[in-house]
């Protein structure tokens, strides 16, 4: 049930959530995506990423930092109120860069972490000091750090106890009903304009397939869930339902252990590498909708890549590399120094029917190299288990190859690089392959004391290079970000790079996409399934006729 | 009317007879019969069916055709074995629950009460991480939870038969449990047996498809079910692709479950010849 | 006062048997590889340091030895303490309260829809034995519970929800609106059509095989060709008279269907968003959900095992020679 | 009132058709009663279903015509059987003892066919109603409440009478329905339903073995044979009514004393009372002990335990007190031991349709304590041996080895019965009335053949029976029941001259002359002991058991 009102505005939209993110507290939400997203709309920060997720001031009137990016000092814009009613101060901007320090959510609790301390000048006034300077704190904590209402969370010990999501945020969460749905309404007076859309009701359907099925049947107007490749040309062909799409960053990736022979060998890595046909896995597991992986692992259309790591396949050199590590074919698959084959098992998570074909593809692409890959289905915990045992890279992990697969936010940190690969287990807290390498710990302590923008881009630059030579793991591709929803119902999304429609800007006036109602495409919807529906019906009848026929059988 | 049944009775076996020797013939000659190695990518993914491929392919290209018949191997074995272990055991120890009575019954009741309860999902998860995911693991899994429901009907169903007067009189003249078990006991709950075989059989199929489904499955293996799963993961539904993804694969299930039941039909007729007394719509 | 003692010994093997269930509804999630940090630590899990992970683990007590939580978790139980889900961050009871209904509601509509339609179907195969009629319901129900259920409910949901708009396609009810009364009922029912018929198309089968063995076997009884004889109408005879003896292995299998829909029905509840118990503890599984995992599949356990224990105690009373001394 | 015209009756054997009863004709007038007479395996009770159009549900069909009511149907047809079935004609089959749900308690099943048929009673009412019924054949009321098997053959004999006559059914069919009674339980009964047949214009179709019946109280008969009618007066007519026992021909006196190679001490055995939680004693302190050699006679009223003792005998019911022991071995609950007493003995049940195990052939069923015991010599040896005890109970071995026992006749079924009894050359032979569904000629011949065996084989027999010619013929020793207690026991000639048991006393009036006793019973009131019992109680010659079976 929904309809436009006047002025553009519309008075509800359903848009399925293809995962129960609990209270949505900062708290409590489970996942960064669709949880933290969806969180947003409750929660405001003081920056938000747009749509090229560049830093945009958002409750922010106007800021300052000083050359050591150690001091931010913020006004906050005037007429912000908590959704009880209460004004937004800086108290509580100050209190929300505090209090997750007490709390076990790492996500906060890591940026709380750099804080020494606030200085709260007056009620819309504060400046946040840096134990040490980062040039990066605006943009990966101030967009991302929830401002929270200190009045609610003061008392509280254990902040999942605060089971009512009370933000300041374009919309308040007024009903949650666990594993069922949520509802929101938007906040009237909201300073950044009143939303254009009234309520949003979200069902929690946690099959996608379900999803898309709603979709068609228009119960639902939009959903969190990215369709899937294979549908995106059953959706473009659909009268009532337009499909936006733009690069992707989550990274799926072939994490290697480096600490398993015979990877432990650059040169072992780098002939995996230089058999793999990446296009060859867009083409076929996702169908074109997706960019092959960068060996800088970092998206080329994101904000640190390039397209000059991404890699071409080449067998003879692949071949080459191998005969040269002695590593020799006997028959069809090759045998290392000690005679043992090149057999390796590739453990791939169950769930996941996309990276199972790619895992059966790169068996494939890396038999023609000699070297037998054997792919094993995991349930997924299990599965991380094996590979990041206990999410703690100090443990002993029990894995040779593993397909993987990090979040979208991981690509806009500029120090993921470091993360991924440094060795230290603080730093490289995302060095699943135990990567060892001291060039690169040096380009990391170069990274970390560095506070020049274009010095700290070039030093990216420069581990990219290195990820590239020695390859401690093999970026696989990106899949394409892919919305699909009811432009008759809503059409004023807004595609933020690498997460998708919902988000603020999507909902609020100034930021939405104007023009709403877009015009009707061609009508060649699926034939197929009216053919279905005939045949069941015909089905149902069939069953009808003999029914009755042996009833009129007995009453003879 | 005996004679009608008997005549009525055996094209039926016949028939059960043909389509399960079919499923066992492609079974068998599965590389012969098949146009294409299943694991290997023989055309473009999604194409719709060609002279090429009779199915069409599958998301990367597989062709489904192939796949279906390959299928047939596991599934099959699947459904096999596991029906014959699980209710092999299952009626095995419900027998001897429901004749011995007593101690023995208790106790084996226990085991299936407890069986029953023992969280199915967790489990699957354990034996697949401590015991790898392979085949025979899938056979053990589904074994393990579902002997224990037949050995409770089978049990039932005794606790009825051993109340019948011929029962006791064997019993008087010297019948040890032993005899009746095998000699009356088992025949009269033999076609129960044989319909938990079919069941289980068909089981065992839809349980390996519904793991896989819920991704805790080992969805490389090729069967019906792992091609039913990438169909339904893969959107067939949506597409026009369910007609030769979907429909195949869901029909040879259904098929191999159906063969099953005619054989037991006749089964069953062996087993209880009073087959034309008391027909009420006669 | 052998009754007595028989009765004490089956009270004292339930006793047994309970308290194995408890241990291993502790121990299984336990020994499943990985833990529940993820969920307790929130998305950046990985970048805790060792000694916050140490904190947090001792926060929940998955530091301490597993017989220190064993006895923890007993003493929880019993006084009904059950604490909070690791994943969901609500009280155990909260979340089992607002589960409970729709998977009862699901389970005992599918449960009394399939075995009403297995039975009657099941005597008329039965009444019918070895004819055409008999054959061709054997075959149709047989060849409707061959489709796995997600199969089955995807191509309900293609049809009757996508195409033909009749029902809903997901969810237990229209969220948002402001039903009450009559209205909201409608809209329930609404929502349970295909999940329920998923179900029960899918156990159909069992009910209709068992009830068609009982009664071929009880056909050819002396009792029943006299009930004929006594002239009962036919429908006396079919759905009463015979359906009673056969009562037997049909509830066993009534009650242990009963077990398999409270916990089993996670495809298809997955399948229409129902939110019921199967889901909750699937993803109670995926999470490591101890505390979440151990109470709720408690619940399910007693609940299984009460079912049965009464359908063990109705045996004598659903027939009289059952129980006696012979 | 209803008149049969060239009814037939086939039944598939095999991939044949037998012929059960052919072109048989006859009318049944208002208010009469009809005998139908004919050795076992003739027919009878094939035309009693066929009459309720039910022989499609045995597995035959029937031809002919019948006249009902001035409407002329065909049995081929769907008649209107429903209105029929009941309202109008109602049985009591031959498989009484085995017609009641047992999972429905008595009383459900009483009332159950009064709420479908007269549908202005309410639930109490008709519940009072079966309750009257009950005491109207000689039950117990309180049996109301009771489930079928925790009745006694005859009483569920009775009851099976009262759930046919409780809509008063214009046509009462009894096939063999007096068969599991004392002599004066069937004299009350047969009076109660020649009362009612008087008060309510009830015609009935009697099928007995018992030709005194038919002579005392049917107004006409028929006779079968092989399923065709015999014409009135022809030999074969002669011949059956010449074989009728005589009670008091051939009395005697043995005292072949031997080792008992049994002996029960003091069994106890007691059963709730149904509907209470109270208990009775079914059998109180009954000590039996059998001789090689000998038999031993167990009679007494119905319901007087004699099935519960002979159940306590094989170890299938715990006695509450008592002990047994078995060639001087006390026999305790040793599985083995109770094991090795039961190979020695045979057991033929009172119910043939209960006892024989359904999806087994006869052949396989007369062989199987063979394989029991592990005394197979080979299938061969076996199936000789059976063929040979089928023929001597009378049962031509072509004809009926290969047959399913539902495809038998009550008699038959009793005679394979007795067949398996003695495949194992026992020691100790248990019968529990194994000669109650058979003719005359067929029960001189079984008891012939038991008599042997006793003598030839030194047989230790316990012969339960109501049937005191029976007993007088071939028991050496007899043992009186009488509500679970043993009242009197010795030798059937010490019995009579001793009548401190008046009880024994009535039982041989009624057996010696049931016209006397009817009237008899008409002039004093019922129950009583009269003055000139002695009188019909022929003086007592001695015989030993060789010469007792010579004259047979
Ligand atoms: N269902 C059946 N199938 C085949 N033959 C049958 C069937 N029922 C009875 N017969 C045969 O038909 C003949 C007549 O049987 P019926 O039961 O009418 O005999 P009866 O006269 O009642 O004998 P009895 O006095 O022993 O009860 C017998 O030879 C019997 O073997
Ligand atoms: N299982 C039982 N439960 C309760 N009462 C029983 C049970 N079996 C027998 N009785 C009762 O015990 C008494 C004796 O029964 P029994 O069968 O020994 O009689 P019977 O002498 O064989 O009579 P009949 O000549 O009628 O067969 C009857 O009153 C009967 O109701
Ligand atoms: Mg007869
Ligand atoms: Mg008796």
């Amino acid at each position: 049930p929904s309809g436009s009102m006047a002025e553009g505005k519309v008075s509800e939209l359903q848009i399925a959530i293809h995962r129960d993110e609990n209270t949505l507290t900062p708290f409590t939400y489970v996942t960064g995506y669709p949880g933290a997203a969806v969180l947003r709309l409750v929660f405001d920060s003081l920056f938000i990423l747009d749509e090229q997720n560049q830093p945009l001031p958002w409750m922010v009137a106007d800021y300052e930092v000083n050359a050591a990016f150690t001091e931010y000092r913020i006004s906050l814009l005037p007429g912000q109120f908590w959704h009880d009613g209460r004004p937004v101060t800086a108290d509580d901007v100050a209190f929300s860069f505090s209090y997750p320090l007490t709390q076990s959510q790492t996500r906060w609790r890591r940026i709380a972490a750099q804080v020494e301390s606030t200085d709260v000048t007056d009620e819309l006034n504060l400046t946040i000091r840096l134990k040490t300077g980062n040039p990066d704190f605006l943009s990966q904590a101030l967009t991302d750090m929830p401002i929270i209402p200190k009045h609610i969370y003061e008392n509280e010990v254990d902040a999942t106890m605060v089971g009512e999501a009370l933000g300041s945020g374009p919309y308040r969460l007024v009903e949650y009903e666990e594993g069922k749905h949520y509802i929101f309404e938007a906040v009237p007076g909201y300073f950044r304009g009143d939303a254009l859309v009234e309520r949003i009701v979200m069902p929690i359907i946690p099959d996608i397939t379900t999803i898309f099925q709603a979709l068609t049947a228009g119960s639902i107007h939009a959903t969190t869930a990215h369709v899937a490749p294979e549908l995106v040309s059953v959706f473009a062909a659909e009268r009532d339902i337009a499909v936006m799409s733009g690069p992707g960053l989550a990274t799926t990736l072939l994490q290697i252990n480096n600490e398993v022979y015979p990877f432990t060998l650059p040169e072992m890595r780098r002939a995996v590498m230089l058999a793999l046909d990446l296009q060859e896995l867009v083409d076929v597991v996702l169908l074109g909708h997706g960019d092959p992986g960068s060996l800088g692992f970092f998206h080329p259309a994101g904000i640190f890549g390039t397209d000059a790591f991404v890699p071409e396949r080449d067998l003879t050199k692949s071949n080459e590399l191998l005969d040269g590590l002695g590593f020799l074919r006997q028959g069809d698959f090759r045998v290392d120094g000690n005679g043992q084959p090149l057999s390796f098992e590739l453990l791939v998570a169950a769930n996941n029917p996309l990276r199972i074909r790619s895992a059966e593809l790169i068996a494939e692409q890396l038999k023609e190299v000699g070297i037998d890959i054997r792919v094993v289905s995991l349930e997924p915990t299990t599965l991380d288990e094996r590979v990041w045992p206990g999410f703690d890279v100090s443990q002993e992990r029990n894995y040779t190859l593993s397909i993987w697969g990090w979040s979208a936010p991981v690509q806009l940190r500029p120090d993921a690089l470091i993360q991924l690969a440094a060795t230290d287990h603080a730093m490289g807290s995302l060095n699943l392959g135990g990567f060892a390498s001291s060039e690169f710990e040096r380009l990391a302590e170069r990274f970390i004391t560095e506070m020049n923008a274009d010095a700290r881009k070039a030093i990216i630059d420069e581990m990219q290079v290195l990820f590239a030579r020695d390859i401690p793991l093999i970026p696989l591709f990106y899949q394409q970000v892919i919305m699909a929803y009811r432009p008759a119902a809503y059409a004023g999304w807004v595609l933020q790079q690498g997460e998708g429609i919902i988000n603020k800007m999507s909902f609020l006036p100034g930021f939405a996409r104007a023009g709403s109602a877009q015009e009707p495409q061609s009508d060649a919807a699926a034939d197929g399934r009216d053919f279905l529906f005939y045949l069941l019906l015909a089905g149902v009848l069939g069953a009808v006729i003999v029914v009755k026929g042996r009833k009129k059988g007995h009453a003879s | 009317m005996t004679c009608e049944n008997k005549k009525k009775q055996l094209p039926l076996a016949l028939a059960g007879a043909v389509i399960l020797s079919i499923f066992l013939i492609m079974a068998i000659f599965a590389p012969v019969l098949a146009p294409y190695d299943p694991h290997q990518r023989v055309g473009l993914p999604f194409s719709s069916p060609s002279g090429g491929h009779l199915l069409g392919t599958n998301d990367i290209g597989q062709d489904i055709f192939s796949e279906l018949i390959y299928g047939s191997r596991l599934s099959l074995g699947l459904a096999v074995l596991t029906a014959l272990v699980s209710t092999g055991f299952g009626a095995l120890l419900g027998l001897v629950a429901g004749f011995l009575g007593k101690r023995v019954e208790s106790v084996i009741m226990r085991c299936t009460d407890f069986m029953l309860v023992l969280p199915f999902l967790p489990l699957a998860i354990l034996l697949a991480a401590m015991l790898g995911q392979g085949f025979f693991q899938l056979v053990l899994v589904i074994s393990v939870i579902s002997w224990a429901g037949t050995a409770r009907i089978v049990r039932a169903q005794v606790l009825k038969v051993k109340a019948k007067g011929y029962i006791f009189n064997l019993q008087a003249i010297g019948a040890g449990p032993w005899y009746l078990l095998r000699k009356h006991i088992f025949r009269e709950v033999l076609p129960l047996i044989t319909y938990h075989t079919m069941l289980s059989a068909s089981n065992a199929v839809l349980i390996e498809a519904s793991l896989s489904f819920l991704g805790l499955g080992n969805p490389l293996l090729k069967s019906w079910g792992s091609i039913l799963y990438y169909a339904q993961i893969r959107n067939a539904m949506l597409t026009d692709s369910w007609l030769w993804w979907v429909i195949p694969p869901g029909l040879s299930i259904a098929f191999l479950s159906a063969g099953f039941l005619l054989i037991g039909f006749y089964l069953e007729a062996y087993a209880n010849p009073r087959v034309e007394r008391g027909q009420i719509d006669a | 006062m052998q009754v007595n003692w028989k009765r004490r010994r089956g009270t004292a093997q339930y006793l047994i048997l309970i308290l194995v269930v408890i241990t291993v509804n502790f121990a299984l999630p336990r020994m499943l590889p990985g833990n529940p940090l993820v969920f307790l630590a929130g998305e950046d899990v990985g970048l805790l340091s060792y000694a916050e992970r140490n904190e947090l683990l001792s926060r929940y007590n998955l530091d301490r030895p597993l017989p220190v939580q064993y006895v923890h978790y007993l003493r929880d139980l019993v006084t009904l303490q059950w604490g909070d889900s690791f994943s969901k961050r609500e009280p155990i009871w909260d979340i089992l309260w607002g589960r409970v209904p729709w998977t009862l509601l699901l389970a005992l509509s599918s449960i009394v829809l399939s075995s009403f339609f297995g039975a009657v179907l099941g005597v008329r195969a039965a009444m019918n034995r070895g004819r055409w009629s008999d054959i061709r319901l054997l075959l149709i129900v047989s060849f409707l519970g061959s489709f796995p259920s997600f199969w089955l409910g995807m191509v309900l949901i293609a049809v009757f929800a996508v195409q033909l708009n009749w029902f809903p396609v997901f969810g237990a009810y229209t969220v948002g609106t402001g039903y009450f009364g009559l209205q909201k009922l409608a809209d329930v029912l609404q929502h349970l059509t295909l999940p329920l018929l998923t179900l029960t198309l899918l156990s159909i089968g069992r009910y209709f095989l068992t009830m068609r063995y009982s009664l071929i076997e009880l056909m050819g009884e002396d009792y029943i060709i006299l009930a004929k004889a006594k002239g009962l109408p036919e429908r006396v005879i079919k759905y009463k008279y015979v359906m009673r003896n056969a009562l037997l292995p049909f509830i066993t299998v009534l009650m242990m269907d009963l077990g398999f829909v409270l916990s089993g029905a996670t495809v298809v509840e997955t399948v229409f968003a129902y939110p019921g118990l199967g889901r909750l503890m699937f993803e109670a599984v995926l999470a490591r959900d101890y505390p979440l995992l151990q109470y709720s599949f408690l619940v399910v356990a007693l609940i299984v095992i009460a079912f049965n224990y009464l359908a063990d105690r109705m045996y004598a009373y659903l027939d009289p020679r059952v129980g006696e001394e012979g | 009132m209803l008149n049969v015209e060239g009814l037939s009756c086939y039944y598939p054997v095999a991939d044949k058709e037998v012929t059960a009863v052919c072109n048989l004709s006859f009318d049944l007038g208002k208010n009469s009663m009809l005998g139908l007479i004919g050795e076992s395996g003739s027919g009878k009770t094939t035309v009693a279903w066929a009459l309720l159009g039910m022989l499609g549900d045995l597995g035959g069909h029937a031809h002919g015509q019948f006249t009902w009511k001035g409407t002329v149907y065909d049995f081929h047809s769907p008649a209107p059987w429903r209105h029929l079935r009941w309202r109008e004609i109602a049985i009591v089959p031959q498989t009484a003892m085995n017609s009641f749900n047992p999972v429905y308690t008595i009383g459900h099943s009483l009332t159950e066919v009064l709420k479908w048929h007269v549908s202005a009673l309410g639930a109490n009412e008709r519940s009072a109603r079966a309750k009257e019924i009950l005491a109207r054949v000689e039950l117990d009321p309180q049996l109301f409440y009771s489930y079928p098997h925790q009745l006694s053959g005859g009483m569920r004999q009775r009851a099976a009478l009262a759930k046919a006559l409780i809509c008063n059914p214009k046509i009462l069919i009894l096939d063999e329905a007096t068969t599991g009674l004392d002599v004066i339980t069937e004299g009350n009964i047969l009076k109660t339903v020649a009362g009612l047949k008087k008060e309510l214009g009830m015609s009935l179709i009697i099928i007995t073995h018992d030709l005194r019946l038919v002579e005392n109280l049917c107004d006409d008969y028929v006779v079968l044979k092989d399923g065709f009618a015999q014409q009135p007066g022809s030999p074969y007519i002669k011949k059956l009514f010449s074989a009728m026992l005589q009670i008091g021909k051939k009395p005697k006196v043995a005292d072949v004393r031997g080792v008992p190679i049994l002996v029960a001490k003091n069994m106890s055995k007691s059963f709730r009372k149904p509907g209470t939680r109270k208990k009775f004693l079914a059998i109180d302190c009954v000590s039996v002990s059998l001789t090689p050699g000998s038999i031993t006679g167990l009679v007494g009223a119905s319901g007087s335990g004699k099935s519960t003792l002979v159940n306590t005998l094989f170890h299938m019911l715990r006695p509450d007190g008592g002990s047994i022991s078995f060639q001087g071995k006390t026999i305790s609950s040793d599985p083995s031991a109770i094991k090795g007493m039961q190979r020695q003995m045979g057991l033929v049940r009172q119910d043939p349709f209960d006892s024989l195990p359904p999806h087994e052939k006869v052949s396989a069923v007369v062989a199987e304590p063979l394989q029991i015991h592990s005394l197979s010599e080979g299938r061969q040896k076996d199936l000789k041996k059976v063929s040979q005890l089928l023929a001597e109970v009378g049962l031509e071995p072509e004809v009926y080895i290969d047959r399913f026992p539902h495809q038998l006749s009550g008699g038959q079924r009793q005679r394979v019965a007795i067949a398996r009894a003695l495949v194992t050359n026992p020691s100790v032979l248990v019968l529990d009335e194994p000669t109650s569904m058979l003719d005359a000629t067929i029960k001189l011949e079984i008891l012939q053949l038991i008599a042997q065996q006793a003598i030839e084989k030194r047989l230790a027999v316990l012969l339960v029976t109501h049937d005191l010619a029976a007993a007088s013929l071939v028991c050496d020793h007899i043992l009186v029941l009488h509500h679970g207690k043993s009242v009197a026991s010795g030798s059937f000639e010490m019995l009579l001259q001793n009548s401190s048991s008046s009880y024994l006393r009535q039982l041989l009036l009624a057996a010696t002359d049931l016209k006397g006793y009817w009237r008899h019973l008409d002039e004093v009131a019922p129950g009583c002991s009269g003055e000139g019992v002695g009188v019909m109680i022929p003086p007592a010659v001695s015989l030993s058991v060789a010469e007792r079976i010579s004259n047979l």
